[in-house]
Order: C-alpha cells, then structure tokens, then sequence
C-alpha cells in the first residue's frame, strides 16, 4: 500500500488539477442534466456552465435543480444552491421523479477507491465489521451510477485509489465487465470515462474495463501505469488531452477566486 | 395539538431512552440545539436514524447515546471524517455501535414510506452494489405486472422526529424555506415531533419560493430556540459555519479531547445559550 | 428543450392516433383548449387518462376520439352526470369505450410512479370493495417485512401529458400556483409534455404560497392560450365558470344536440380563440 | 323501484335538510382532523368550523390542508379552498401522507346508495359492464372509508338510497357485518354513525348493522321504515335529536345566503 512517488511534469502555466478540471468540463454539453457531486465534480460541471454549457441543468441531491452558484457550494446544501436554483425539491423527490424518473443524462460521481471496470468504493477498507478504515459512505452515489443515463467519474490517479480489488461495491460500474452490468438489468450506460489529473480513461469496448485512451500533456504512459494499482493497458491510440485554453483556465480560476473569497469570512 | 415547551421540557418529555429517534436537515437546518439537549439529559440506546450523521451525530454517538446507527453518508461535509462515528464503528469506543448502512435514495423512499403510512418503500436501487450483503433490511420485490425486481427496504418510522424550522406561527403551525431535504417526510413518519425554530411570529409568510407548511397537528412541541441549527444555518437568519466544521476535525480527533470539550461546552452548560455564550467567550463563534 | 408553438402545431406533432393522453388539473387548471384541438384535429383510438374526466372528456369521448378510459370519478362536479361519458358506457355511443377504473388514491399513486420511473405503484387500497373483481390491473404485493398485503397498480406512463399553467418564461420554465392537483406527476411521467399557458413573461415570480415549477428540459412545447383552461379557472387570472357547467349539462344530455354544438362551436371555429369568440356572441361566456 | 311517498313534518321553523346539516355538524370536534367530501358533508363540516369547532381542520382532497372557506365550495378543487389553506399540496401527497399515513380522525362521505352495513355504490346501478345508470364513481370514497379514524356518511333517506343490496361496493363500511370489515385489515374504524334527513343510524355492536339510534322531531318509526329499503331496526333506545339551536341555524343560513351570493354571479 506504499505509494510510489510518482509526479508529473506539468506545463508551466497550469497545474494537473486544473488540467483534470477543463477536461472533465469539456465531456459535459450545453443540453445536459447533470447530477453533480461535491468537490471536484461541481467545479467541473460549473466550469462546463461557465464556458460552453452555458443551459447545462445542474443538480444537487440536497433538491436544488438547475441552479447556478456563482461561487462553488463547500456543502452539498449550501444556502446559494436554493437561491439559484430555478427549483428547489424535497430529497425524496430528487431521488423519485428526478434521478430514478430518468431525467439525470450525466451523473457526475468522485470516488475514494476505483476498480479496472469502474466501479467505485467509498464505504469501508478492509473487513465491513472490522473495519481497517471506516469511509463515509455512498450517499447518493449508489444510485447515481445506475439511474443517470451515462456516468463520468472524476479522482485523482494513485495506487491508493486506483485499486486491483475493492473491499466494497459502493457505485456499480461495469460490474464485472462485459455484459455482466446489463445482466443486473440497470437502466443507464454506466461510467463512460474516467477523468484524472494523469488522463482520461475510456472503457474497451466487450471487456468494459478501462484504458488510458488519453494523456494530459507532459505525461508519460510510464507514469500513469506507476499511478495505477491495476495492469493498466492503453487504447489503440492514445490521445494527447488538449490542453486548457485560456479561456477555460481564467474562468476557472476566476470560479475558484471567488469562491475563496466568499468562504474566507467564514473564520 | 402542538405545545410550546422549553427545550429541556420537550425533550424530557418526548424522548425516552431507547427510543427510534431521528434529527434530520440536509445541511440546513440541522437541530443541533436539539441533540445537545438530549446529550446533557443523558438519554441511552437510541437508535439514531439520519440520512448524514454530520457532527450532530458524531456527538451523540461520542457521548455514548447511541446503540444503533441507520445512516447513508457519515462524513464532515467538505472537511473529511467524523471522527467519533469513525472510532465507534472501528473501535468500539466508547461502546459497540450497531450500524444499518443504506444509499441515499434507499434512506430517502424509507423516511417516504414513513410519512406514507407504509411499512415499506420500494425503488430501483442497490443495483450491482454490496450493502445488501451486510444488511438484511434490504430486500427484493417483483412488480406484479413487468415481473421485474426491485429493492424494498422498511420505512423509517420514528418515536420522535426532531428538526429545526425557521418559524412558526402562535397557534403552532411550523414554515420552512429553502432545501427542505426530509424534514417534511421524518415529522409526518413520526410518532410525534419536536420543533425547534428560530423565531415565533404572529403570522407566517409563505409566499416565499419554496415553502413547506407543517400545520399544528402534526408536531407535538414547539421550542424557540434562536441559532438552533449552528453551526449549520438557517437561511433568512445566519449562514452555515464552514468554520465550525473544520474545527470540529481538531475538536473530535481524540477522545480526550472530544470529551473534555463537551463536558465544557454543552454538559456543563444549562442549555443552548450557555453553550453559544461560552462558544463566543472562547472564539468559536 | 422547450419549443414555443401553436396548439395547433403542437397536438399535430405530438399527439398521434392511438396514444396515451393524459389531459391533466384537478378541478384547477383544466387544460379544455388543447381538448378542443386534439378534437378538431380529429385524433382516433386514444386511451385518455385523467382522474376526474370532467367536461373535457365528455367533449373527447362524445366526438369519438377515445378508444379507452382511464379514470377515477367521472361526474360533471356540483352537476350531476357526464351525459357523454354515460352514453358511452350505457350504450356504446358514439361506439364502445373500454374503461378502466380506480379510485383517487390509486391514479395519484399511479401518477407518483409514473413520475419516479417505476412500473408499478403500491398502496393501502381497495380493501372490501368490487373494483379487482372487474378491473385486471388491481393486483396484490407483500410486504417483504411484514408480510401484510398491499395494492398494486400499473404506473400511469402516458405518451403525451397536456397541463394548463399560469405562465411561463421566455426560456420555457413553467409555473403552477394554486391548487397543483397531479399535473407534475403528469408531465414527468409522460414522454413528452405540452403546456398551454395564460402567458410568457420575461421573469417567472415564484415567491407565491404552494408554488410548483417545471423547469423548461421537461417540457417538449408550451402554447399561449390565454383562458385556455375555461370553463376550469387559472388561480389569480379567473374563476370556475360555474355556469357553464350547468349549461354543459343542457347542451350534453342528448346526442344531436352536442353534435350539433361541438360542430358550431369547436370544430368549425379554427382555434381556441374563435371558440371563445362565438361562445361570446351566443352569451355562453 | 317506486319510491313511495314518505314525507316529515317539520318543526314549522327549520327543514329536514337543515336538522340533518346540523346534526352532523355536532359530530365532529375540535380536535378533527376531517377529510370532507363536497356537499351535504361539505356544509356539515363548515357548520361545525363555525359553531362549536373552531380549529377542526377541514381537508379536501383536491389538496388543501386547514382551509376555512367563508362560502361553500361549488368544486372539489374551488380557488378559496387554496386561498384560505394553511398548506396547499399536490393530490398524490394528499393520499399518501395525508390520508394513507392516518392523519385524518373523521372522514366524512356522502353516497348514492347505502346497505345495512354502511357499505356504499357511487359506482354502478345494474351489471357492472352493461350498467342500468353509470354513476360517477368513487373519486377519493374507498380509501377514505379504510384509512380515516372513523367515517361519517351523510345523504338522505329514501328507499332509492337505502337498499337491501348493492350492486357495487365503491367504499366499505362494515362489509358483511360481524368481524367481516376487521378481518380484511383495514386500519379505520369504519363507518360509526350514518345522518340523514330522519335520524341518526348507528352500528349494533356485535351484528355491525345499522340501526335507528335516534329521530328527529316528528319523525316517526314508521315514516324511517318506509324510507329504508331493507327491513330497518331501531336501538334499544331511540333518542329524539336535540332541535337546531337558534344559533347553529343562523350561523348555517347565513352560510348558505352568502354562498349563494357569492356563486350568483357566474351567470
């Protein structure tokens, strides 16, 4: 569980974040409905709306539907996601008529521990009754990855989080691989690409399990396989990331400004 | 019909140890005057059902209320663990806590059922996952007309349901606004329900976006109880304390420190504005 | 997204021979406009679903355009009979018309599951009544926990919901206050949604009591029909016109009668406007 | 099926409808919370909320919750019933925690026909799938004859109405008396007393039927018997009900004066 030393090289003028960030803005479109997590999902996604996406609907499992923070929430029910938000709901309701009523096209999910098929861990390590570290839990993952139509998962890439086995199945996947996710008879894609401060990983098509198809600028496959607790194979091609246009990194950079500013006074 | 008590009377009256009790606001309004007050009456055995425990919970567990946890996401919302849950269920300090561990959509379709008048909740859910490996109150259901299977889990229907509103009206009729999460949902489950508010007016006004009306018959106390939800906010009244929060990681992290800071805090004190006047002498608010 | 159309290029596009329509407001905000279009349009073999099918339906079934009834309390409210409906059942006219019946509670819960994505709904109902024996889609489940029996039934999933609304935005969000009835579940249970409204304004003030928004990606097209919704009424635009109600009693009750009525007065006028134009000059409005 | 001519003679100063409305509306207390149907059981409720009831709370099922009307609704679903509400919610919610979640003490049905057993049709006349006369249905009636605290029905007492048979069961009442209704599991009480416009019917305790518990002012046994379709008993002992008060009288005049006023103008 020792982890290897394993840096990138970034670019000058912008970190491996912020790389993450612009990449994972740009997979969501101006038309979607996208149920966002806390933390690096809800910076992308209100990247993604404060560039290209500027109708992108966005969700908080604590009700707030399309809602348009000018500053990023640190709660999943902050006070200014209800302010903005073109409808506020009850969380039985969100997860009915919204998520599980098949309204949600993305489902945009972070996660503690990620298996070779994508399927996520965020409750315990170790044995469940005892355990070695006790997790917080799936929320409102578990079923965000089944109901939404497609799922994007966004982590930092590590031999921590990238794992060859996990202890438990918070958010199913690809299950394991194959066909065995349409066998459970879920009704959504399931995660269609993984993005990371390394890369962007991509399912193989017929296996389900995820390839690095792309590398952000100034990475090596070298240093994604030492990141990566599984085997880890590359698509056919490889892309390189495009990397973030100054657009992208001014508004992003402005996002997050701003959002240090409004949570400073919080002392 | 709805009484206005004094928080010490309302607790003493609707919570008994070994109760099913449920404090519940999703991120706003969190009771958590209410929890103190169960704390220093020293209530025991409760089971304690909330979507995201947050400190409230990391409280009570820590001061050994507890025997039972049903929860869905038990963290520090934005900061990291909660560190006394996280001991409990590691460690078993400061005694065994039994957990039933749910999704949210599962918590939330049970709290639904709950207010429903329904012994269970059906949803499409726990696809692929491995809670119903460790909890048996998740169970399979076929639709009677597509043949298909979904996961059934038992209502949540609590002896008392606890939450913080933001006013109610002299005759007893409570008005929230804002993310309203399952607030609705745990009083109408409840046997009876206590509510904390932070202000009582003459007449309510709920032509405002959003609003929930709990009408008097449904709520069993009322208790003014300004500033109840801190560190978690109220909106139209003070905003959630971020700060508080990250504290609350350095506060909790051991258990001497945890206990010494209650016993001073919250056990030593008679009630809720003794907490929040030694809070303020000592900086945290 | 939202489309701004006519009622016209609306039911043209989204209503088809044999659908599933849902036409939906309870008592409140019966969308009678987008009615007469689909029967001007005549549309054939709809299975019209609607709790309280109200003069509405009795327009639908009368001209012919039904196939089926889905339904919960068939009266014209404060009146007496749907004489449409009646000869429909009674006799067959102007040809059969299956029905499929239930209580209010069930189509609420049938529109609840239709809206959470599910096939079917479950509930405490029907106990000791004859409606299973005679309707096929009320059906039994167990509680998992208990073991207690519960009703089920089909979700209600139409093809096409229509609702009248107070307003809507310039980018298609949708606001209902009021009594709000089952017309949410309606639109988010259907594929597509067609709301005809009072009016578009550039802001939608929602600060209102029991305020209901339908944002803009669950609508497929909203039509200005300023009184669209007569002789039902629109909160804050104008009242139930109960006379016409009673009127409709007189104009219903025989079949040359309402033929010869719904010809003058709907299908010979090009639009809801000319309805509303000629039942002006002839003293029914 | 002919009706034969029962007629009351009234206490020269209020009608039979009048002492049925003011009967009923002594039933209810306080403290009800009471599911009203429109009509005779409409005004009923509204009397009581105007007389000896203050904070009974009115429930319609359109959705409005605590709604104090100062005219009678004409419609399930009139805009005053929302104006005056202290909590308007959707029909869906209505059913499923208002009345399914046993909120409601009182629910207060009217019926086209009534048996013995307090069992109602407001479905059908003749066979079900080639009916004599199609009535409306049952609307909210099933559920809120199971799931009420206890129920009251209301209508008028006339052969027609009274039946010895019925030829569908919309809303339950005591079933086929004995334990009959008890052994379906249903949570309410039940149908606990029946007001018409010649008495008060209540259920014999054992046999479930009902019986003629009191009359009112110059209503005879005979004149009940000839208004009952199927050979009605009388309890043991049978009152004479208290005559409106002067009070209860004005105060329900007034209500039905100022509806009709306020309905007049929509011509």
């Amino acid at each position: 569980m020792s982890e290897p030393a394993v840096s990138i090289t970034p670019a000058p003028d912008y970190t491996p974040d912020e790389m993450m960030s612009v990449a994972a803005a740009r997979m969501v479109g101006n038309d979607d409905v996208c149920f966002v997590g806390i933390g690096l999902p809800s910076e992308a996604a209100n990247l993604a709306r404060l560039t290209h996406a500027p109708d992108i609907v966005l969700i908080y499992e604590s009700g707030t539907i399309a809602t348009r923070p000018d500053v990023l929430p640190l709660s999943i029910g902050d006070g200014e996601l209800a302010e903005t938000a073109r409808a506020v709901v009850s969380v039985p309701e969100m997860f009915r008529y919204w998520l599980q009523g098949g309204r949600v096209t993305v489902g945009f999910l972070g996660a503690a521990q990620i298996d070779r098929f994508g399927n996520i861990n965020t409750t315990v390590i170790g044995d469940y009754d005892h355990p070695k570290v006790r997790l917080p839990g799936g929320g409102g993952a578990p079923e965000i990855a089944t109901s939404s139509g497609q799922v994007f998962v966004m982590l930092r890439q590590s031999r921590r989080a990238f794992v060859e086995k996990l202890d438990f199945i918070t958010s199913v996947g690809n299950y394991r691989g194959g066909d065995s996710r349409a066998a459970l008879g879920i009704p959504g894609k399931g995660p269609t690409v993984i993005i990371t401060d390394f890369g962007i990983l991509t399912p193989e098509p017929g296996s389900g399990e995820f390839v690095m198809s792309s590398l952000h600028p100034g990475v090596s496959r070298e240093q994604a396989i030492a990141a990566t607790g599984w085997p880890l194979r590359f698509a056919e091609t490889v892309a390189v990331t495009e990397p973030p246009a100054e657009a992208e990194l001014r508004t992003l950079r402005d996002l997050k400004a701003r959002t240090a500013r409004a949570h400073a006074g919080d002392a | 019909m709805t009484e206005f008590l004094t928080l010490r009377e309302a607790v003493a009256r609707f919570v008994n140890d070994g109760d099913t009790v449920a404090l519940e606001g999703f991120t706003h309004l969190i009771p958590h005057a209410a929890g103190h007050e169960i704390i220093r009456q020293g209530k025991k055995d409760l089971t304690l059902v909330r979507m995201t425990p947050d400190l409230i919970y990391d409280q009570l567990i820590g001061m050994g209320c507890a025997r039972k946890l049903v929860f869905s996401w038990g963290g520090n919302p934005g900061v990291g663990s909660l560190h006394r849950l996280r001991d409990a269920v590691e460690n078993g300090w400061p005694h065994r806590l039994e957990i039933e561990e749910h999704s949210h959509a599962a918590m939330a379709n049970a709290y639904e059922a709950g207010a429903a008048g329904m012994p269970f909740a059906v949803f499409r859910g726990y696809l692929g996952t491995d809670y119903p490996r460790h909890n048996p109150n998740i169970r399979k259901i076929t639709c009677p007309f597509t043949g298909e299977e979904f996961a059934a889990v038992p209502a949540v229907r609590p002896d008392v349901a606890i939450i913080h509103a933001q006013r109610a009206d002299r005759r007893g009729n409570v008005h929230i606004s804002g993310i309203v999460g399952v607030q609705r949902e745990a009083v109408l489950a409840a046997r009876r329900a206590i509510v904390t508010v932070e202000e009582v007016v003459d007449d309510l006004d709920t032509a405002k976006a959003n609003s929930v009306v709990l009408p008097r018959f449904t709520i069993a106390a009322i208790c003014e109880v300004p500033r109840g939800a801190h560190p978690s906010y109220a909106h139209g009244y003070y905003r959630r304390h971020n700060a508080f929060y990250r504290r609350w990681d350095e506060i909790a992290r051991d258990r001497d420190g945890f206990s010494a800071w209650m016993k001073d805090f919250i056990v030593d004190a008679p009630d809720w504005s003794a907490t929040w006047n030694r809070m303020k002498e000592h900086g945290y608010v």
